[in-house]
């Protein structure tokens, strides 16, 4: 197991790669629930052989592109406060009801981000330990959606492996995580360890077992 | 490709259900009873189901027809007496249908429940009668509840009033009752609809079931009124 | 306490002005769910002084009276299965909204009738015990409206009293009742016993213990 | 008489407010944040209240600046970070307000769960989590599940698109959120409303939150937007 930093860590696929593989295994006729940021990209990177729907935690079936400027409503906005449209075939729903749909096991995937994720699929992204814990709606999704999906670097900004054998932070949900979509790799969860599903091109599995705590395997 | 799940047969409606199956029927009375989907689940001939709906059918058409046909092992009914109920009541006299009896109430929240991922919630109704029996008792600030568990189900079978592609569905008047909670606990809710819309017409603020709860649609425009079919004394098949 | 037939009884109010004094003791303004059968008489007996909104279990906030023939719709049912109207500012909901309603305390007052109405206020309207057993929505009624008003003759068919010191037959609901209107008097539960409010202006407080069993005072 | 739950008066829709109680705020994010009752409540002075709601304010208008106030000694909320935020944040690092934690769907859950008679429900929502902490727990078909409590309130402040003088409300878009299962939870739910209609008006088959469920209503034609009002330095009071 290392502990190291990888400071000068190999450079591996852009963050619209990585949106497009996840894009590529969201079957058609999905309803998927998008985390804010970087697994937002994924929407953008869905063929014309399928129709995905995306679902927003704030009771928003449908979610369609940003708005323009000019179309802007302060009452039309995602789970991340930021504005957005509807599609047509869309619908509103309150706060229980949305949540039925995640914690009722019909949303089919969710994307998120992680901070660490161990090799028995738990996930912690809410809570560094410090400042002012702030939750959203994390638990339900990882406890909820039927494939639960992390899209994040392997690495953190100090170089730190987030693909741990087992999580220090927080824990936003235990053994919830499918799989994993980095830089580096796709990788499955399963009790044998991190399963490469797919290994970035300029990468050898070598170099992706020292970037990763826990044994990963072909 | 465009997400459809529009069907032209009741066959193909039917498709998956199986021997066993525990299958939900909205409708209360007869209101938003999806008589047609029924029949159709009595020429598919899947045996030995459990049946979970309000009410346990009248005459020999729609619900009362499929039970008369000896599919149903067990039903779980909030009231399973009825001026124009024949064939529930002729097998539960004879021994030969299960009956549990569940309080309305209790019975469209333990609906709702499996719908939304609770396993189990506590209530105060039934607290005290026979209905309480073998259920696990708390106290919360001083009064007494019980357990109530979530009711699953394989299938629901819906009469809805419009629908979209999507299965973005809105009722008519008191016939909404069970159905969107029902849709929301069936793993496959198969809906017959009077009539389909496109998706652009669907207004997002007034869909009472967003297609997300919905498997498979057909479109019915002119389905049987329960009332009207056993007056003229209609027997299915 | 008495054991006897009354088969010889007494003759008390009529059903119409035991359904008018319930009338006058519902407030302006409530939520008001009413029993199938004898308790449906008293919104007929509602005085222009308030306005009172009924509920119907399945799904139907503000009830109106039954339609013309002509304007019958068998989508728009009471929970006795009967045609009936919507009134402006009602609306319909699901089953579980509408349940919400009763079970979380948002119904003022639910006017049900009896089979036998104990001293602590317990409550037997649902089953003789023999014959197929059916509750609909008494249990929920009970356990959740705010006060739970009965509505029902003083004895039974067979001369029998309906007010017990226990109830023989399977509850519907335990210490649920708050008042109960029968031909011969309006009666409160009380820890001390059966309250007279209102007695029959023709029976003495002799006669109402005779046909009662358990203690009645005023 | 008729039934007339609307109001003129702001400190009309206030006036049973009383110090430490329970107050409900409606929006997620400042979409259907109701920020002039928020600075009615500011007029009316109540101290050592609790605050449920998604979020901890922004700026120092409607709930920031309630906050500011220092009327609040503690916020139930799944989400109290905010680019925007001041109030809140400022108390919380000097330990003068208190914060719980919820999950989102579990604070909604909770809150439908107060307005449906339900006193508590399992949910598999953080189970292994700090926030499962102790909680009961119990295991359904294998599978982990803690115990949630109902969360009821005094007070609802909730913000709302059209009302007639029932107060059947309709929301828009994603300003519905947490608003109609508030009206639900809380003892007395007070309504700003953008517009007034008549009943006859009202479509039964659209209303999303029927008055049963409302308390007082008041007409607000042109609300402050939160954004807006930061954006242009407002300060409350």
């Amino acid at each position: 197991m290392t502990k190291k930093n990888f400071t000068n860590a190999e450079k591996g696929w852009e963050r619209g790669v990585i949106a497009s593989k996840i894009a590529n295994d969201l079957p058609h006729a999905s309803y998927v629930n998008l985390g804010i940021g970087m697994p937002e990209l994924v929407s953008q990177h869905i063929k014309d052989d399928r129709e995905i729907i995306y679902h927003s935690e704030n009771g928003l079936l449908g979610m369609g592109p940003t708005p323009n400027e000019n179309e802007i409503d302060f009452d039309l906005i995602n789970a991340g406060k930021k504005p957005v449209t509807i599609l047509p075939g869309g619908s509103f729903c309150h706060h229980a009801d949305s949540f039925s749909m995640i914690r009722g096991g019909h949303i089919d995937y969710c994307v998120l981000g992680a901070m660490e994720v161990s090799m028995n699929g738990d996930l912690a992204n809410w809570s560094t330990g410090k400042g002012i814990p702030a939750v959203g709606g994390a638990m339900d999704l990882v406890a909820g959606a039927k494939n639960v999906f992390v899209m994040t670097q392997h690495l953190t900004k100090e170089g730190k492996p987030k693909l741990v054998e087992k999580c220090t932070l927080p824990l936003t949900g235990s053994g919830v995580v499918s799989r994993v979509y980095t830089d580096y790799a796709i990788i499955d969860i399963t009790k044998e360890g991190f399963k490469i599903v797919e290994i970035n091109e300029n990468l050898s599995i070598e170099y992706l077992q020292t970037v990763t705590e826990g044994r990963v395997y072909q | 490709m465009q997400i459809n799940k529009i069907k032209t047969e009741i066959a193909e409606m039917l498709s998956d259900v199986f021997d066993g199956a525990t299958i939900m029927v909205g409708g209360f009375g007869e209101a938003g009873s999806p008589i047609e989907l029924l029949h159709g689940l009595i020429d598919h001939g899947a045996k030995d189901l459990t049946i979970i709906a309000n009410n346990s059918g009248n005459g020999r058409v729609g619900l009362g027809a499929l039970i008369g046909q000896k599919q149903v092992k067990k039903v779980i009914c909030s009231f399973a007496r009825s001026a124009k109920g024949i064939t529930f009541q002729e097998l539960y006299n004879k021994g030969e249908i299960e009956l549990e009896v569940v309080p309305q109430g209790t019975l469209a929240e333990r609906i709702r429940a499996a719908g939304s991922g609770i396993p189990a919630f506590y209530t105060a109704t039934a607290v005290g009668t026979p209905l309480a029996i073998g259920k696990e008792e708390k106290i919360f600030n001083g009064k007494k509840y019980i357990l109530e568990e979530a009711l699953n189900a394989d299938f629901a079978l819906i009469k809805a009033d419009v629908s979209d592609r999507y299965g973005n569905l809105t009722f008519k008047k008191t016939a909404r009752n069970f159905n969107p909670i029902m849709c929301m606990a069936a793993k496959q809710s198969l809906i017959q609809v009077r009539k389909l819309i496109e998706p652009h017409q669907t207004n997002p603020e007034n869909v009472i079931t967003p297609g997300i709860f919905v498997k498979k649609i057909i479109e019915i425009d002119n389905p049987i009124i329960e009332t009207n079919a056993i007056e003229e004394g209609m027997i299915y098949p």
